[in-house]
């Protein structure tokens, strides 16, 4: 949209929801949230980003094709569900260390990248429809 | 909580869903190497095919396999229970998945590569196993949701004038059903706290004050829709002569068998009395089905639709025999549902190389073909010969059972519509046969081409399998027992589930 | 008064009040006539939205409320955003119209 | 509380009916999202409802407090709107498409996939 | 060699009949016959055996779930069967050896033939129900093959499928017939059910499975009404008329109710229907043999008739009756099959079979003379042949007891006159007199043409003069099978004077006498039917065009190609099943009471309602959109207010995004806003809507008044914190409890983009096969 | 918490409240687009602000109050950006712009009344 | 040396909305600001050259005044039974020159009394502003740029 308003405002809000979006992210296992929100947080970004400077930029943003992103979301799940075959525990076990860094314990863990799955497949799928939709709006 | 280590072994329990999945995610990761597609699809669905063989193999021999995801005990977490039952249809499931593979080689151009065609197939095969393999409700509603969506998308892909005005109907009438599905798996949770399948059979046994029959009507409702029943039926003659035909022999031999599933698993195993109080009106519901089935196959001069309608023809004679229930009745629907995926996707590929070879998919206009291609026009009989229930078809032996068992339980005009609907079957493929075959060519002969060995060895592998049947049914015969037998007393897979006693 | 029977009038009055204005703003968002007037009724009511979350949060005091809130604000402004994108493209495409938009726009001046 | 949402679950599976009973594919879309709310409002429902008391473990205890609402059938509305999210936006896309190639929202005007005059088949042998 | 050996040696002759063909030619006739020939010795090496009383079983299991055992059952009926089969099977694989030598298709031919003896073999010889009838639908399939050889004729086509209706249709009968046999005596083998024939009649099923039983013998063998396939049958080469449609396929009916006459048998219901059915085809048979001009035709006819005979001598039930049936069983296949290979041969070298053009052939061929007169002879029922033996023993059994055997005695009578007439039509008639000019050059036929009428001709001899060995061997343990008690015919071919030789006199009399008025006869019997007009022949025209109208009709109306007519019936169905069972089974929930909400929460219930009745009225659809975020807004609250802060969350989100698409996607179509139903299509909706809608609410009520069973949620409760290491209850379910939910829901996420991305990208006939492509 | 705390946002919530009303309000009474706009945007942030700073106050955790600010502050962020477009886009597609019935004749010339040389070129 | 400024910034609304101030956290802020910025690259680049950050905090604070007044001057309009207006609108020549001020000032001015921004003219010369009160166009021309622009450009130049 040609708008000099906002065009220069997007680049900020955009940033600004992609960190957000991590936010709900990370801390959806404790709190609302998770990956799906945080999923859409990022597509309503990078929408923003489509509309606000066309969607071939959007596109340039994301660096992959957006499904390409789906994709490895949902082979990133898959995959955290059948690391437990290696522990001998079912499928989708959720399997827990928690590092030590600078004195802080940091947890990781097969469900955190189980939801990190989700939040690509929602951010790549999702996108991918409303930029191609867009695609086709532009005059 | 949680449960003690687990077997390699016991991953077979899941390997038929995870593995699509992990294709289908590798597929769009790839999406532009368009040459890699095919191979990851084969080798998939054959792995599949293999992982689901060893899954029937163990629970012949070892009873129903459970695997609970994350290790949560049910019914808590998510069981995955591989029964006979599941395991036999997610072997004919897989078996026809990897002729459709192979024969979708030749057929699906690059355009349909790069637009998901193998990510759409290889979910839609994760969808039908978790269907078929899940013992969860609420996660069945999810792997339904997970084919039917794959399906849309093979639906339209090709966004062809006839396909997406198919696709409207079919989106819109399947969405309806498996969204009242899940208001009723909903209801039930409501009812009896409990969505693990084996744990609900045996809520269901002991509560009484759920309101079990509406309950079961609902289900009822919204699985007879999936399964194309009248008159619950139209999505299917609207919509499965649109896509490629591939897609349509994918379709028409697996999701309404999945319908058909679901109504064995969920009214015949966890609410079979519910099932009882319906028993009259299913009993109709299989007659009207099954006769408007061969009905309509008999009006229709495009292959393709004649095709659908012998699917709904079908479906009409599994609900007899789920009408019928008991041991003999079930087996009846699930050797019926078994052969019917192998005859069906046989005959949807072989409408492709008649239309290959013929150069035209209507009645009206082909002939010839007994001439020009001999070893179709065998197959083509065979498949004649299983729909309509004749020697040495696979479908004789189970309309056989079926009509026995209707026999048995005094539903006689039952079985008299069977029958008569196998015969109006057998005269609208005899009149393919002696139009398309023995008829002269109605035109000169366009371009033919000779048929790729990658459409002729499906053809001839399903053809093989459907002989097979036909010839030494025992094999699948005693497995539909087996599975039947599992369904009137679910006590080995109420074990399998809750092994250290009941809940 | 006690601080916390003071918040917790305070609470449902505010409740209340917002419903009130909710009604109001949705008043217009029925009546329109024009897409950029209900676009604007949405905005206001994801705002009213917003705020009423925040009064949730104080109500139950639980810290997820605002993170609630901040969503909505920013996915409420994609959607006027999207909107405006819209109208904007059909303003543009003088061959089409809304029919709506032509239609309403002589009442329009007879409104107060 | 059950009974004003059964009342308000009846309200939204008519409407939604009621829209799915219509000629025009807009309107059919429209009343599948309401169904979608419907179904979701009835899981809801079904699960039994309590007020603002989130299925939360408050930081330092070991479970959410007592009278906290019923988790399960929220997480399971979780994964339903999300699904039926994807079906809507195909579903629109679909009409959309559907709009393109047949020049109709009015799906009685949409017969190519099963015309309204087909030639019979073969009456002879 | 074992008798399963022989059971499955045709089909595999017919395996490599292809093979061999286009190895050797028309001579692979004689490698293909070794088979038949083995079988026929096989089973004539039992006949000692059979013909002391013996009845040979054995078998092997095939479906042992279902009780089905690839078994046999050898006494005098299915060994007399079985040597016919196989003998005549021999000699007709080389006379087609003959018949078809050159045609490109020789070896599918062979194929077929080996395929049909097959299934005809194990038809008569199997014991359990299912493998009977399994081989029964064989030779229907089997047929349909052989009749539509000629595929290229519209006539040929129509004839096979005509055929494969009937006679498959039938076998269906005769499941279902059998399957209550089965379930009425717990027997599944013919064997089981010979011995408890008592309690099948009198079973309450009896008359049910009689019926159905008779529905597939009565269509096999070309009963009244179901005659009219057989003539049609003759579009068939000849050796496939020869051997299907006189000595063995049609009889498969006749084999049926012989082998069940023991069990089902001697009821009055038997006793009437069969000799009225049987009486009746006779003359229906024989009045349309009279207005032929076609050899075959002719043949076909007669068989016809026979086959009535047949039925009614099997009806009858009598010792002589069944005597006559053993004899006139023999003796008709032999002659039978001899005269259809005779006329095949005549059409072979003449290149016609119109009876009025043929003449004169004897000296051009002096053995095929010999044997269709000898053949002829024996059907006429002329001393010394085996058709004497039969009709003197036919005119025994029948007397004149009483007026319903008078009246079956006039039938037969009048049948075996024109019966005769045929014989000497066919098997005089083009021999004797001038050579006319004719289409093709005769003389006389091949060694493989002549061989197969030859023997059988001689064998009908051989059976006549020397009797007494034949009735040891032959007719009197096949008798005594029908009968299911010892029975010893004595009739020989010295005729006693007797009621019976006075018939047969009378009978030869009025044959002789109608020959030679034959051409009259011909068209004062063709102008009959012409007045009679319809026929079931045409009926099966007229019913397969009224049953693709019917279906047409049927499907039309069904599947209309209107979403809202399968919208509507989808509702009311919904409706009906959720109401229906609750009224039935009083499963209405209790009187609520009134929910004690606080006056905000009333305020956004009441916002959901509007907005959701709002999307109803809206009079355009951008307002319809509108509202539709309103209601999503007011759920989301809902949610909020309810203790459900991630559903909540979620549903912002997703409603907002929904309004956007939906805004951006539907606006850009250009349609008329307004829903333009008539007014009363809007009632019916609007109750179809409101009873769907309350079902739901009732359903939801009563189940929350079930009292809730919470031990899940307990659970994760209780260990998402402590175990699962998440505070989120919500969130601990989605991704670990029932983390494999939330793997299905994105697949559908990603699936469904794809989808989308598919359906926006790709414009039609874009996607091209591969093959085309290259 | 101290019950001061509470006070104040038991106030700014009350006060917020009826900004969000008058907001309403001005969405229903005012005559078009540009003119509820004013409300929706000034009256209508003002209250959702003032809300989401009461929370920020009564709030347990500072991380709470700091997320409250971060609300704020997008929320003031976003709002003109969003009622600038939607404003320029319902102008660009002819969205009229209401005057008094009793101004005068050269005051209802419906669009930019000019008081610069440098602007007399229309925008889009 | 603005994208890491910008990088910092992000780290820094990282911590304070995640409400911990560990040393990982800041690295991960870090990252996380740096990818973001990195996902909309080329797009923030120099735009702000200073900030002078006492005269952006009176910005700030006149900001909050004129929205409370504003908010107040609305509500006063709306509960009045009749209501005085007299809007139109008018456009306004901009002294500022970039983008990034010139959103500021049109920020500013939608949010405060009785104006909103419609538009900026495509050069990014004039900017078309609706006033609820535009019986004296050039006076509240006047009061924008005593108020906003002025301060604005205090704010942001050197
Ligand atoms: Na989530
Ligand atoms: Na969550």
């Amino acid at each position: 949209m040609r708008t000099l308003i906002f065009r220069t405002a997007a680049p900020y809000l955009t940033s600004l929801m992609l960190l957000f979006s991590v936010f709900v992210l990370l801390r959806g296992h404790n709190e609302p949230g998770g990956g799906f929100i945080g999923g859409l947080i990022a597509v309503a970004a990078f929408a923003i980003q489509g509309i606000a400077f066309g969607v071939p930029e959007a596109r340039r943003a994301m660096r992959f094709h957006p499904m390409a992103i789906s994709g490895f979301g949902l082979f990133l799940s898959a995959i955290a569900g059948m690391v437990s075959i290696v522990f001998r525990v079912p499928f989708l076990s959720g399997l827990w260390w928690s590092p030590s860094l600078f004195g802080v314990t940091v947890d990781l863990s097969t469900v955190m990248l189980f939801d990190i799955g989700v939040y690509l497949v929602v951010v790549g799928s999702l996108t991918s429809v409303a930029l191609s939709l867009e695609e086709r709006e532009e005059p | 909580m949680t449960t003690t280590p687990v077997a390699a072994a016991d991953w077979l329990v899941v390997a038929p869903v995870a593995l699509p999945i992990l294709c289908g995610a590798v597929l769009l990761m790839v999406r532009h190497r368009i040459w890699l597609h095919a191979w990851i699809a084969m080798a998939g669905t054959s792995l599949m095919l293999a992982s689901s063989l060893g899954l029937l193999l163990r629970s012949l021999s070892a009873g129903p396999r459970t695997m609970v995801m994350g290790g949560w005990l049910p019914p808590f977490g998510i069981a995955f229970t591989a029964d006979v039952l599941g395991a036999a249809f997610s072997v004919a499931a897989g078996a026809v998945a990897v002729a459709c593979c192979a024969f979708s080689l030749s057929d699906i151009g690059s355009t349909g590569r790069r637009y998901g065609f193998y990510a759409f197939f290889m979910l839609l095969m994760a969808g039908v196993n978790g269907s078929l393999l899940t013992g969860d409700l609420f996660n069945l509603y999810v792997w339904f949701e997970v084919f039917v969506i794959s399906s849309f998308g093979l639906l339209v892909l090709g966004s062809e004038r006839e396909q997406i005005d198919g696709a409207v109907k079919y989106a819109i009438l399947n969405l309806t059903a498996t969204t009242l599905f899940l208001a009723a798996a909903a209801l039930l949770y409501g009812a009896v706290g409990t969505l693990n399948m084996a744990d609900l059979t045996l809520a269901l046994r002991a509560q009484t004050a759920a309101p079990i029959h509406a309950l079961a009507g609902l289900f009822l409702f919204a699985f007879a829709m999936k399964a194309a029943a009248f008159p619950l039926n139209f999505w299917l003659p609207a919509s499965y002569h649109t896509p490629r035909i591939v897609v349509a022999a994918l379709f028409g031999a697996l999701l309404t068998k999945i319908g058909i599933y679901a109504l064995l698993r969920v009214l015949a195993m966890i609410m079979p009395g519910g099932l009882e109080s319906f028993g009259g009106l299913v009993a109709w519901a299989a007659a009207a089905t099954m006769i408007l089935g061969g009905l309509g196959a008999l009006a229709q001069s495009d292959l393709r639709r004649l095709c659908g309608f012998l699917v709904i023809s079908g479906i009409g004679v599994m609900l007899a025999g789920l009408a019928v229930g008991g041991t003999d009745g079930l087996s009846g629907t699930i050797l019926y549902a078994i052969q019917s995926m192998l005859a069906m996707a046989a005959l949807y590929l072989a409408c492709d190389a008649i239309r290959d070879r013929g150069g035209d998919i209507s009645l009206n206009r082909l002939g010839g073909l007994y001439a020009s291609a001999p070893l179709l026009a065998a197959v083509m009989l065979l498949l004649l010969l299983a729909i309509g229930g004749l020697p040495p078809g696979s479908g004789l032996w189970a309309k056989v059972v079926v009509v026995k068992a209707a026999l048995d339980h005094g539903f006689g005009w039952l079985a008299f519509c069977v029958l008569a609907s196998g015969a109006l079957s057998m005269i609208a493929l005899a009149r393919v046969f002696l139009l398309a075959f023995w008829r002269p060519a109605q035109a000169p002969a366009a371009s033919v081409t000779p048929p790729s060995p990658t459409m002729l060895l499906p053809l001839l592998g399903l053809s093989a399998a459907i002989l097979w049947i036909g010839l030494l049914p025992e094999t699948v015969l005693s497995i539909s027992r087996l599975a039947a037998g599992g369904l009137v007393d679910p006590a080995a897979y109420v074990g399998s589930v809750f092994p250290g006693g009941l809940r | 008064m006690n601080g916390e029977t003071f918040l917790s009038g305070c609470i449902a009055v505010t409740l209340g009040v917002l419903c009130i204005s909710m009604a109001l703003t949705t008043c217009r968002l029925l009546r329109g006539p024009t897409l950029p007037d209900r676009v604007l009724a949405l905005d206001m009511l994801t705002a009213i939205a917003i705020g009423f979350i925040a009064v949730l949060g104080i109500k139950t005091s639980s810290g997820f409320y605002v993170d609630i809130s901040i969503a909505l604000g920013l996915v409420g402004f994609l959607a006027t955003v999207a909107f405006a994108r819209f109208i904007l493209a059909r303003g543009r495409r003088e061959a089409d119209p809304d029919p709506e938009w032509e239609a309403r726009r002589l009442a329009e001046h007879d409104q107060p | 509380m059950e009974t004003a949402f059964a009342g308000l679950v009846a309200i939204f599976f008519a409407a939604a009916f009621y829209l799915m009973l219509s000629r025009h594919l807009i309107r059919i879309v429209l009343g599948v999202a309401i169904l979608g709310n419907a179904v979701n409002l009835l899981i809801f429902t079904a699960g039994r409802v309590v007020r603002e008391t989130a299925a939360i473990v408050p930081e330092g205890a070991d479970m959410p407090p007592a009278g906290a609402a019923n988790a399960l059938p929220q997480a399971l509305i979780l994964t339903a709107i999300v699904i039926s999210f994807s079906f809507l936006a195909f579903l629109l896309v679909l009409a959309y498409r559907a709009y393109q190639e047949l020049g109709t929202d009015d799906t009685d005007g949409m017969r190519v996939a099963e015309p309204a005059e087909e030639p019979p088949p073969p009456m002879g042998y | 060699m074992s008798t399963l050996v022989a059971l499955l040696l045709p089909f595999a002759a017919a395996a490599i009949a292809p093979v061999a063909t286009r190895l050797q030619g028309h001579r692979a006739a004689w490698l293909l016959a070794a088979a038949p020939a083995a079988i026929f010795l096989h089973f004539l090496s039992m006949l000692p055996a059979v013909a002391a009383g013996d009845t040979l079983n054995g078998g092997v299991d095939w479906v042992p779930s279902l009780d089905v055992r690839l078994s046999w059952m050898i006494d005098g009926l299915s060994l007399a069967f079985a040597l016919l089969i196989s003998g005549i099977g021999m000699l007709i694989v080389l006379y087609a050896g003959g018949y078809l030598k050159g045609h490109p298709h020789q070896g599918r031919f062979f194929a077929f033939i080996l395929l049909f003896m097959g299934s005809m073999q194990g038809l008569v010889l199997s014991d359990s129900f299912l493998t009977l009838f399994v081989f029964w639908e064989l030779t229907s399939v089997t047929s349909f093959l052989l009749i539509g050889f000629d595929h290229g004729r519209e006539a040929a086509r129509r004839a096979a499928l005509q055929a494969l209706v009937v006679t498959g249709i039938g076998g269906l009968a005769l499941l279902a017939g059998l399957l209550i046999i089965w379930g009425a005596t717990g027997k599944s083998d013919m064997s089981g059910l010979l011995a408890s024939g008592e309690a099948l009649r009198e079973s309450p099923l009896y008359v049910s499975a009689l019926l159905l039983v008779l529905g597939g013998a009565f269509t096999k063998s070309a009963q009244f009404p179901f005659h009219f396939w057989l003539p049609n049958a003759m579009e068939a080469p000849t050796p496939v008329s020869a051997y299907l449609h006189s000595a063995t396929m049609v009889k498969a009916g006749v084999y049926l109710l012989m082998r069940l006459n023991p069990a089902m048998g001697g009821t009055p219901l038997w006793e009437t229907l069969l000799p009225l059915f049987g009486a009746a085809t006779l003359l229906c048979g024989a009045l349309l043999a009279l207005r032929q001009t076609d050899l075959k035709l002719m043949l076909a006819y007669t068989t016809v008739a026979s086959l009535g005979l047949l039925v009614m001598l099997t009806g009858l039930g009598s010792d002589k009756a069944v005597e006559a049936a053993a004899l006139y069983l023999v003796a008709h296949s032999l002659f039978k099959g001899a005269l259809f290979m005779v006329a095949g041969s005549i059409d072979h070298e003449a290149g016609t079979r119109d009876i009025r053009g043929l003449a004169g052939l004897r000296s051009a061929m002096p053995v095929t003379f010999a044997a269709g007169l000898l053949a002829a002879l024996s059907m006429c029922g002329l001393p010394l042949l085996v058709g004497f033996l039969a009709k003197e023993e036919i005119y025994a059994a029948l007397g004149f007891a009483d007026g319903w055997t008078a009246a079956l005695t006039v039938a037969v009578l009048l049948g075996n006159a024109a019966m005769l007439v045929i014989a000497l039509n066919v098997g005089l008639k083009p021999f004797v007199g001038a050579l006319p000019r004719l289409p093709g050059q005769p003389h006389e036929a091949p060694l493989l043409l002549w061989l197969g009428p030859a023997v059988l001709a001689v064998a009908g001899l051989l059976a006549g003069v020397v009797s007494t060995p034949f009735h040891r061997w032959i007719s009197s343990p096949l008798a005594t099978a029908i009968a299911g008690e010892p029975i010893a015919i004595h009739i020989s071919t010295i005729p006693h004077l007797g009621v019976p030789l006075l018939l047969s006199a009378l009978t030869i009399g009025l044959g002789i006498c109608a020959w030679l008025a034959s051409g009259r006869l011909r068209e004062g019997v063709a102008s009959l039917l012409a007045a009679i007009g319809w026929g079931p022949d045409r009926g099966f025209d007229q019913a397969m065009r009224g049953l693709i109208r019917l279906s047409r009709i049927v499907t039309g109306v069904v599947q209309c190609g209107r979403l809202v007519v399968y919208m509507t019936v989808t509702f009311i169905v919904a409706a009906i099943s959720v109401l229906g069972p609750m009224a039935a089974s009083g499963e209405w929930p209790a009187w609520p009471a009134l929910p004690d909400l606080y006056f905000y929460e009333w305020l956004v219930f009441l916002l959901a309602a509007v907005g959701a009745l709002a999307v109803l009225l809206a009079r355009s659809r951008l307002t319809a959109i509108v509202c539709l975020g309103i209601q999503g807004f007011a759920i989301a609250l809902l949610f909020m207010l309810f203790g459900a802060p991630d559903l909540s969350f979620t549903q912002f989100m997703v409603e907002t995004l929904s309004v956007v698409i939906l805004a951006l996607v539907m606006t850009r179509l250009r349609l008329l806003p307004t829903d333009r139903r008539p007014g009363p299509h809007k009632i019916v909706d609007g109750a179809i809507a409101v009873a769907a809608g309350v079902a739901f609410g009732l359903l939801l009520l009563k189940v929350t008044q079930v009292p809730f069973d919470g031990r899940l949620t307990d659970f994760f409760n209780a260990y998402s914190r402590t175990i699962a290491h998440g505070r989120n209850v919500v969130n601990v379910i989605i991704v670990d409890f029932r983390g494999l939910d939330t793997l299905g829901e994105i697949a559908v996420v990603m699936i469904a983009g794809l989808a989308i991305l598919a359906l926006i990208r790709i414009r039609g006939r874009r996607i091209v096969a591969a093959r085309r492509e290259a | 918490m101290s019950s001061a705390w509470d006070f104040v946002a038991g106030i700014l919530m009350i006060v917020g409240a009826l900004f969000t009303l008058t907001a309403a309000l001005g969405m229903l009474r005012l005559p078009d687009l540009f003119t509820r706009m004013h409300a929706a945007s000034k009256a209508g942030t003002l209250g959702s602000c003032m809300l989401l700073l009461a929370l920020a106050v009564s709030a347990s955790d500072a991380s709470i109050s700091w997320r409250a600010a971060a609300g704020i502050l997008f929320f003031i962020l976003t709002v003109p950006i969003s009622s600038h477009l939607l404003a320029k886009a319902a102008r660009s597609a002819g969205a009229p712009v209401w005057q008094r019935p009793d101004a005068t004749q050269d005051s209802r010339t419906d669009e930019v009344e000019v008081h610069s040389t440098r602007n007399a070129g229309s925008a889009d | 040396m603005t994208r890491y400024l910008g990088v910092a910034l992000l780290a820094l609304v990282w911590m304070a909305v995640t409400g911990s101030a560990s040393i990982p956290n800041l690295l991960f802020g870090l990252a996380l600001g740096a990818l973001a910025l990195s996902l909309v690259r080329g797009r923030v680049a120099s735009r702000v050259e200073t900030v002078r950050p006492v005269r952006a905090a009176v910005l700030a604070a006149i900001f909050v005044r004129e929205l409370v007044l504003s908010g107040c001057r609305v509500a006063r309009i709306v509960m009045s039974p009749r209501m005085q207006l007299n809007p139109a609108i008018f456009a306004y020549p901009l002294k500022v020159d970039r983008d990034f001020e010139i959103t500021l000032l049109a920020n500013l001015i939608t949010l405060t009394p009785g104006t909103l921004s419609v538009d900026v003219s495509d050069d990014g010369k004039v900017l078309f502003v609706h006033a609820l009160d535009a019986r004296d166009p050039e006076q509240a021309c006047r009061d924008i740029e005593q108020a906003f622009e002025r301060r604005i450009l205090e704010a942001f130049r050197r």
